[in-house]
């Protein structure tokens, strides 16, 4: 059941960062929250692709064949990194340009200025 | 050979556009990326004109029954979404060559990023790969609906769809995980054989999660929110892809994963009760609104509701339907966002109640959109007629189903219809200008200026198109439908290099059902266009229990499409969770 | 089998995960993202996942905090000019 | 708001409900035994000659999708150019308005002393990032971020106009779509050699060196161009009436 721990806190995870942007007044704050929701899809990820007692999947100074982690895990998660970064950059940029045309930060407050 | 260009040709002109685009002369540049686009469209067109076809990146193949590379898994169905969106970009780039004042390569390279991804999401047969093309195409989605800066609207918009569609793929994202951990692989065929017939609990939440990001983008009940705000505030050209395709690619994942991955018969509930819903309620908010460009993504919605019945039965008659419901739909959509583009351009208002009458100075941008509206209620001849009947047709065992899918095709033909009349033949009493329920006139791109041809030739193209979609062959779709269900042979052929042979396409509905049943839809939406356009002159007796019954049905609904984010995320949470229960604890 | 400090670092990100959702004022919140960034990488350090760990870094620490000061920044730029 | 809240838990505990019926049937974290994984470690140093095996699914196995994700970073910088650019006619708006600071070189010999030691160091640990991708972990994209931080170093040590003087709007613009066409044209060349898009055609080079691994150097490089210059385009975009002003 221990195993099972690391779902369940991605699961706790996604929850938070949804109850975050439900709740938000202040788009920065609700991009923030968009981003720890990502974060549970990195740790279901690496729970997934982890090996008790295995190694890195370099094999620098190791002899082919040693017991290595699961390397295709570690390739979605750079690709989600990356996916998280750019889509972040790409709210903030809206948000901050919502705040310069609508003067509010407050998702509630801009829907009301659009009529 | 041809599979890997849909995807890289559009990338390697936008960087190249972008990279150099203020330096060309504008002609060069709007030349480079309508021919880039152009090419796409034949390279698409090609692959759907041959037999299936399966190409592994970086020639890594198979070995022992592993899938190890990413492969393109291209059918006839997934080449036909591509053919379909290069071409609405190809009339979204022309469309878009007069409607911005300034220069306007930035739209450009967006425009063709956004197709490179939706080429690659309907080619693609890997899972993680298809949520990597599903990310470029929202990307570059946000980025085009928010290409109006300067406006509240857009911004505010561009958030929510953002924001949902990205909260979306990622619940699709870790679904995807818990699949990978089950099967070890993310080849959909090879998944497909690791959980054939271990649909236990883990893969039923799985699919739920997955599904849910793809319904997202589709906007299906309850997850639409977005739509409305998003597509009525983006530039027009953009439109007409979100309508036209995006919306569609949603639906095309869906129907592809279940095909492929995961054959859940399980699914079929769900998705029906999901369509129905969507059906009534695009329709209902279709015809309440007075914002030409919401009227019509109201519509979009109803229209996904459609085409969602069609696949939700996971039979290859509704699916094929699907299919060409979606062509037809794509075109005649996309003509109608231009028709609206070219109002705004020419009377610089959207509002259908300010533009009463003033339409009749430009009469044949009338005469598209009244086509436009007949089409969208189902008339003959485009593929959307035959998408229908078949679509009516699978539905035989599911009344309420079939009900809900008639009266989206009513309601939004009528709508149009009515704005139609309002609009280019000034029928029906001026309304008084009553303050309308959370629609604003939008701002004009450009000065009022004559409708150049580079924006009516566009309209007509894509109407002709949908007219001549009519004679797509059918039987052809009818067995890549079947085909696209049947995922041993997919397997097979993905994992083992055979070529299964086609299967025999799915019966017919015969034409003079299909006929009485477009007659009978043509000919009430134009009764109801025409009914409500002349509504005060009903006896009172008629009016009040309509009154009665609309008011406080469209009020309630347009009461819970707040456009606030908050609550479009809540309701994203509840739909996840009630179709994640419908599946796993049923 | 997993390591004690494994366990304490699950426990430091179901902790400060819900702290950097529950801090409300973005200049604060760049810096709580900012630790759940540096502690994330190092779960993924742990976990035999160094690529990812330096991504975490790069992104999760430096990249997204500069991001949201800048956006802050602005907003407040825009504020002071309006007054 | 209330009933966005009551909404949002009603949906929250189901969500949790369907989540754990799911997620109890997972094998329990540290016993990964799926095939694809250990099939890609077992083969990537001897067929790639890559000795990193994440960076030989990335730029090799699933290339295609790193292609995705490099467009991903791409039209996202593109499109915060686009939404967060001002038209000629409101600059001259924003003339009027209360003067911004402007970033100057600091006064404190310190600063610039740990500046001027900081940009070598972090110069060739980028470098060497990206040139080691395929043997070490980092690669392009981790290499790339920490050679755009030098820029942000000279901003905040020499001041707005220095950091224009090395990081030219243009030049960032100009590589960053380099950098994005150039993994699409390698990608090419596999089909220029008669073989699949992407496929690996270059000489390998021995394991564990810097230039091994044929393509796989060769995309980190263009993704080290497009993510270093990306996000020097993104910090620009959002510091852009700053710049404008030290341009004058």
């Amino acid at each position: 059941m221990l195993g099972h721990l690391p779902y369940a806190l991605a699961a706790w995870l996604i929850l938070w960062g949804l109850y975050g942007i439900v709740t938000s007044r202040n788009l920065i704050h609700l991009v923030i929250c968009l981003a720890v929701l990502q974060t549970s899809t990195y740790l279901i990820l690496l729970a997934i692709g982890y090996k008790a007692g295995a190694v890195a999947p370099i094999y620098a100074d190791m002899p082919a064949g040693t017991v290595a982690v699961d390397p295709v895990v570690q390739a979605l998660m750079l690709t989600d990194i990356v996916v998280e970064a750019t889509v972040v950059a790409l709210l903030l940029a809206i948000a901050v340009q919502a705040h310069e045309r609508g003067g509010s930060l407050d998702p509630a407050r801009l829907c009301a200025l659009k009529g | 050979m041809l599979a890997p260009w849909p995807v890289a040709l559009p990338l390697v002109a936008a960087a190249f556009l972008a990279g150099l685009g203020d330096k060309l002369p504008r002609r060069l540049a709007d030349a480079i990326a309508i021919g880039a686009a152009a090419i796409t469209a034949l390279c698409c067109a090609l692959l759907l004109a041959g037999p299936p076809v399966v190409y592994w990146f970086g020639g890594i193949q198979p070995r022992s029954g592993t899938a190890i590379g990413i492969d393109f898994a291209i059918d006839a169905n997934g080449a036909g979404l591509a053919v379909l969106s290069s071409l609405l970009i190809l009339a979204a780039l022309f469309f878009s060559l007069k409607y911005f004042d300034k220069p306007a390569h930035m739209f450009q390279v967006l425009l063709l990023v956004f197709l490179a991804g939706l080429c690659g999401f309907s080619l693609t047969g890997d899972l993680f790969d298809l949520f990597v093309f599903f990310e470029v195409m929202s990307a570059a989605a946000f980025g085009l609906c928010a290409y109006k800066s300067r406006e509240v609207g857009p911004l505010q918009g561009a958030i929510n769809f953002a924001v949902t569609n990205t909260a979306g793929a990622f619940i699709t994202l870790s679904g995807i995980a818990l699949l990978y951990s089950r099967t070890g692989a993310l080849n959909l065929s090879h998944m497909h054989r690791m959980i054939a017939g271990h649909d236990d609990s883990l893969v039923l939440a799985a699919a739920a999660l997955v599904c849910t990001g793809f319904l997202v983008k589709a906007a299906i009940v309850p997850f639409q929110f977005w739509l409305a705000d998003a597509h009525a505030a983006a530039p027009t050209p953009a439109c007409i892809v979100f309508s036209g395709a995006m919306v569609e690619a949603g639906l095309y994942a869906v129907a592809r994963l279940q095909g492929a991955l995961f054959g859940l018969p399980q699914l079929r509930t769900p998705l029906l009760a999901a369509g129905v819903a969507t059906c009534l309620v695009g329709a209902v908010m279709c015809f309440a609104q007075r914002h030409l460009k919401r009227l019509l993504a109201f519509s979009t919605i109803a229209h996904a509701g459609v085409i969602l019945c069609g696949i939700a039965v996971l039979e290859p008659g509704g699916l094929s339907g699907a299919g060409l419901y979606v062509v037809g739909h794509g075109l005649v959509k996309a003509a109608l966002f231009l028709c609206a583009g070219m109002l705004l351009h020419r009377l610089q208002s959207i509002d259908e109640l300010a533009l009463h009458g003033r339409g009749r100075e430009v009469p044949w941008v009338g005469v598209l959109f009244a086509l436009g509206g007949l089409l969208l209620a189902g008339a003959p001849p485009t593929a959307m007629f035959f998408g229908d009947g078949a679509i009516h047709h699978a539905l035989e065992a599911h009344p309420i189903a079939r009900f809900a899918v008639t009266v989206a095709s009513i309601a939004t033909g009528a709508a149009v219809l009515r704005a139609c009349g309002r609009i280019f033949l000034g029928l029906g009493p001026r309304e008084p200008d009553a303050p309308g329920g959370g629609e604003q006139d939008e701002e004009p791109e450009t000065e009022a200026a004559p409708i150049p041809w580079s924006m009516w030739v566009p309209a007509a193209f894509l109407l002709a198109l949908a007219i001549g979609s009519a004679w797509l062959p059918r039987e052809h779709a009818g067995s890549a439908a079947a085909r696209m269900l049947d995922a041993h042979s997919w397997a097979t052929q993905v994992l083992d290099r055979a070529q299964p042979a086609m299967p025999s396409p799915p019966p017919e509905e015969p034409l003079a059902k299909g006929l009485a049943h477009a007659a009978l839809t043509v000919g009430l939406a134009i009764a109801l266009a025409l009914l409500t356009l002349f509504r005060k002159r009903l006896p009172e007796i008629l009016r009040g229990p309509v009154r009665a019954v609309w008011n406080p049905l469209a009020g309630s609904l347009r009461a819970l499409h707040t456009g606030a984010v908050g609550d479009q995320v809540a309701w994203l949470t509840l739909g996840v969770a009630a179709l994640g229960a419908s599946l796993v604890f049923s | 089998m997993i390591a004690p400090l494994q366990w304490l670092l699950f426990l430091l990100l179901a902790v400060t995960g819900p702290a950097v959702v529950l801090t409300r004022e973005p200049v604060a919140q760049a810096v709580t993202v900012s630790f759940y960034g540096i502690v994330l990488a190092l779960v993924f350090f742990l976990h035999q996942a160094p690529d990812v760990a330096l991504s975490q870094i790069v992104v999760g620490a430096v990249a997204l905090p500069l991001m949201i000061l800048l956006a802050v920044a602005k907003v407040k730029r825009k504020e002071a000019s309006r007054k | 708001m209330k009933a966005r809240l009551v909404l949002f838990g009603i949906g929250a505990l189901g969500f949790a409900a369907v989540w754990f019926a799911g997620a109890r049937k997972l094998d329990p974290m540290g016993s990964y035994h799926g095939a694809y994984g250990e099939i890609l470690n077992a083969v990537s140093v001897p067929e790639r000659h890559s000795t990193n095996v994440v960076s030989a699914v990335n730029f090799d196995y699933r290339g295609l999708d790193t292609l995705g994700e490099e467009f991903i970073l791409y039209i996202s910088v593109v499109a915060v150019a686009a939404i967060l650019r001002k038209q000629k006619d409101e600059e001259e708006e924003d003339e009027d308005e209360a003067p911004t600071q402007l970033r100057e070189a600091p006064d404190s010999d310190a600063v610039r002393l740990f500046g001027v030691g900081l940009v070598p160091v972090t110069v060739i640990f980028g470098l060497y990032m990206i040139s080691h991708g395929s043997v070490s972990p980092g690669g392009g994209f981790q290499g790339g971020v920490v050679l755009a931080t030098v820029p942000l170093v000279v901003y905040l040590c020499a001041g707005a106009k220095t950091y224009l003087r090395i990081a030219p709007p243009a030049l960032a613009k100009g590589g960053e779509g380099l950098g994005a066409a150039g993994y699409a044209l390698i990608g090419c060349l596999g089909v220029l050699a008669g073989k699949k898009f992407l496929e690996n055609v270059v000489p390998l080079g021995t394991p564990g060196e810097a230039w091994s691994a044929g393509t796989i150097t060769l995309l980190n490089l263009t993704v080290g161009v497009a993510v270093g210059t990306g996000f020097v385009e993104l910090i620009s975009s959002f510091v852009e009436e700053l710049l404008r002003k030290a341009e004058k």
